[in-house]
């Protein structure tokens, strides 16, 4: 168990945390699915911030989760246009936004089989903000073209589809989406990294500023409040991230 | 009326060699002792279907060779990381694959419970999930102009498994907020359910308890089985058995480390 | 989060002239004491929809002359007779009639609660039901040859208004075994709720009260109105004041006698 | 309050019940609507025979009813081919077995209006054993066409249906349904009644044989059952009917 660091510097989960906190923006509700406690935090801090609002829904959470109509309820939620922001990873991601949670090579018989794709199929349309994570920021992760989709980054005109991606999150830097030309564009590099590192590390093709600015970090409220409130709320879902990087136990004093 | 019966092998007569298997998600309660009891009495050919998930029951399943098809949105281990023994059966072309979305497998078990034959579900269109799927279909909504929707047909398993916190002696079953459990028993055309124990008196008789309670009109069986879920958790009674994961995540990265699991763990639980 | 109302006006605030509003059946929990509120703010040009069938609210409703259209299985005072003011609009050709069947209503308000378009549902074909249903479609089951399946388009309505025992202060709703309650809720843009009285606690941090708890989070307003059911009953709390719909049907039987029922226990109890 | 009748006689509405106990046969579940007594009685005294089986759904009851999943259940057990009982009426039934719950007339201007459909457009599809009662039999509710078609009685061969009438039980009668003509056949007539009374109370063409069998009379034993277990159950959700028919009161000893 470390420490926190002091205030005038962060963590790389706590500037992670703080610019999916801004890309959250006002929502009524932000949900956040399996083993993502940066999104966790983020949402946690959105509500810390807005005194209640939004609504977070941690789906392995108790405390954390309203819903009483079993596991179906988060779907009919998003489908009813009542989850306004979600989270998605994907073992690789590529530059028109798809996502492949399943395999690498033919899905019949591939060379890796990951666990599958989940709710992506239905979350990623029907989710207005929905925030794309991936830390590990590779061309392996972030490929020209996804091996398989378990959910396009855009549709055609006719298709239904009130959602889908508005950004990428790495370790490296912030892209958004571009739903029109169904493209990322570098829209920061977190502090420590470059533009050229990023072109470097990343398979796809993407927009880019001449010159790119630096993400910026967290507030010093916000950190505040992420190592204050937030980390003791998280520490219920997330006992080891928590006490890793806040310093925080579970039920431990604020 | 269903039974109580004298115990979990008895209870699991249903579960053919062959059958289609409904199974429950790692938050809703899973049958873990029950499951183990399959492995042990060496079931064959399962079609599983996870609603709309499975961790560690569907690893285990498949590694010990009962499952033939799998119907899935995922099966993980969670933060012990991927499901090793399904990923190798895949690798190796051992299963019959039906990769599926979670609100996809909600709504084909809805429809099954209704008695309809499908249920349309949107998203999906221009996922290889759906350009696999050749049993789902895409028609054109007929109250919109233009507006392609996927339907997905109506699952109705042969059997639902599942474990919970208590029956009566009616076999009416408290499955609390779990509402999907009643949902996948209303589906399947018989229900197996473990329990950690019997409740004294009538379940449907207080209306506070009956808001939590599937009627034991839906099940054939019921056998007692106490920490049946573990080493997964049985939500507001007991958590995971994290040890017991990390041990499990461990032994089945190899075919030799998960037979010394189901020696260790599986086989020896009948002496036990 | 959901605000405890000052009072039941208050609280009906969403139910404007015009609107869309869907109310419960009997033996779920019919919000009277809102109903009366509403007569006496005489609302206009309601489009009501029971789920699926009412009884007293809905005739009170139509013969009070807020109701324009109505979507309903049946409406019926039961062992007291017909609904004599809903008869009379009808045949007066005062009311635009939406005839259903009690399964396409829970299928279109669980259509509405999914967010999907429509829900496919079994009979009907050849009914006079269907033939007038011209908002519903029949298409060929994709999934079968020759095999004819009524569309039927999904329900949201924009308030959904019921009575329930008990809330508490942070807006949960304990509805219990009423599902559709919830199902009405989630399909609604809005939800209403008169209660008996306010828990003290967390609904949802008990697992046993949490299993019949709708949350806040699909509730806009609540206002307490004890006996707010009366003269309907509420299930395992009390029951119909048989004495009372006796009376209210045969006042109802004519306009003159519904006008004294107005004026006697409706106008009346703004006073009281 | 009026006592019992002597073992050796029964009222109209007993042997109504007993006929109607035996076309349900043996089942699973038989459920029964609002507003039946006499099929509530009939389905409660065949559990009594049954010794548990089959199960019976009272609508109105809370006892008898062990429906959690809200009014949608007893539709989803229907479509589910778990009702293998119901019972239908209708304001006007016709000889090809059209029930209808909705209006004299034109629907739109109806002269008289009723209640409504209820569960029957989909009930009558879907149960295989549909049991129509209907206490008054006369030209104006047994018609040769009905105003309205809430349900048919026959539907084309490539429409879904397990489900549809077996049989008419009326005040005076009991006709049996002929699901492949389309057609009622006189079955028995009531101890009192003619094969002449039906012909002339009928509206609507059927079937008869030659010579009409006389309605068999209740067992001893089905009317002790009926009076005495079944008359106490009976007593929760109608109690002025049981008072009235069997001369028992709620609660009351047995």
């Amino acid at each position: 168990m470390q420490a926190a660091p002091p205030e005038d510097s962060c963590r790389d989960e706590e500037l992670l945390a703080c610019v999916i906190r801004g890309l959250i923006g006002d929502a009524r509700h932000v949900a956040v699915g399996n083993a993502s406690p940066i999104p966790a935090a983020a949402a946690l801090l959105a509500r810390a911030e807005g005194q209640g609002r939004p609504y977070v829904s941690l789906l392995q959470s108790r405390k954390h989760n309203f819903f009483t109509d079993g596991g179906r309820e988060l779907f009919d939620c998003a489908g009813r246009g009542r989850v306004d922001v979600f989270f998605l990873s994907g073992a690789q991601i590529d530059g028109q936004g798809n996502i492949n949670l399943v395999a690498i090579g033919d899905p019949a018989r591939p060379q890796v089989r990951f666990p599958g794709s989940f709710g992506s199929a239905f979350l990623y349309y029907v989710v207005p903000k929905v925030i794309l994570f991936r830390t590990e920021h590779s061309r392996r992760t972030l490929v020209a073209k996804v091996d398989f989709i378990s959910a396009p980054g855009t549709s055609a005109p006719n298709v239904y589809r009130p959602g889908g991606p508005v950004a990428l999150i790495t370790n490296r830097c912030v892209f958004l989406f571009d739903k029109d030309k169904g493209r990322f564009r570098l829209a920061s590099v977190h502090p420590g990294h470059s533009a050229a590192e990023i072109a470097e590390h990343t398979g796809f093709a993407y927009d880019a500023p001449e010159t790119v600015g630096v993400t910026p970090k967290p507030s010093v409220q916000s950190l505040r409040l992420l190592r204050g409130a937030v980390a003791g709320e998280l520490a219920e879902v997330y006992p080891q991230f928590t006490a890793q990087v806040f310093g925080r136990r579970h039920g431990s004093a604020s | 009326m269903p039974r109580i019966a004298p115990s979990i092998e008895d209870a699991l007569a249903a579960v053919t060699d062959g059958c289609v298997l409904a199974v429950a998600r790692e938050v809703s309660g899973v049958a873990m002792a029950a499951t183990c009891a399959l492995v042990r009495r060496e079931t064959r050919n399962l079609h599983l279907i996870a609603l709309p998930t499975s961790s560690m029951q569907a690893d285990l399943l498949i590694g010990a060779g009962c499952v033939t098809a799998l119907e899935t949105s995922a099966v993980s281990l969670g933060e012990f990381g991927p499901a090793p023994r399904f990923a190798a059966a895949v690798i190796a072309g051992a299963l019959r694959m039906r990769d599926a979305t979670c609100p996809a497998l909600h709504a084909a078990f809805q429809a099954g419970e209704r008695g309809e034959p499908f249920a349309p579900l949107r998203g999906l269109i221009g996922s290889d999930i759906l350009k696999y799927r050749i049993d789902w279909k895409v028609i054109d909504n007929p109250f919109a102009a233009d507006d392609p929707i996927v339907l997905v047909p109506a699952i109705r398993p042969d059997v639902a498994l599942f474990h919970a916190p208590m029956a009566d002696r009616a076999g009416n079953v408290w499955i609390g907020r779990q509402r999907e459990l009643a949902t996948m028993a209303h589906a399947a055309e018989k229900t197996v359910v473990t329990v950690e124990r019997i409740h004294p008196g009538d379940l449907l008789a207080d209306p506070v308890l009956a808001a939590g309670t599937l009627p034991g009109f839906y099940i054939d069986a019921i056998a007692l089985a106490e920490r049946g879920a573990w080493p997964l958790p049985l939500p507001d009674h007991y958590p995971a058995d994290q040890e017991h994961l990390a041990e499990y995540a461990r032994l089945a990265a190899t075919p030799d480390g998960f037979a010394r699991y189901l020696e260790r763990y599986v086989h020896a639980s009948r002496a036990a």
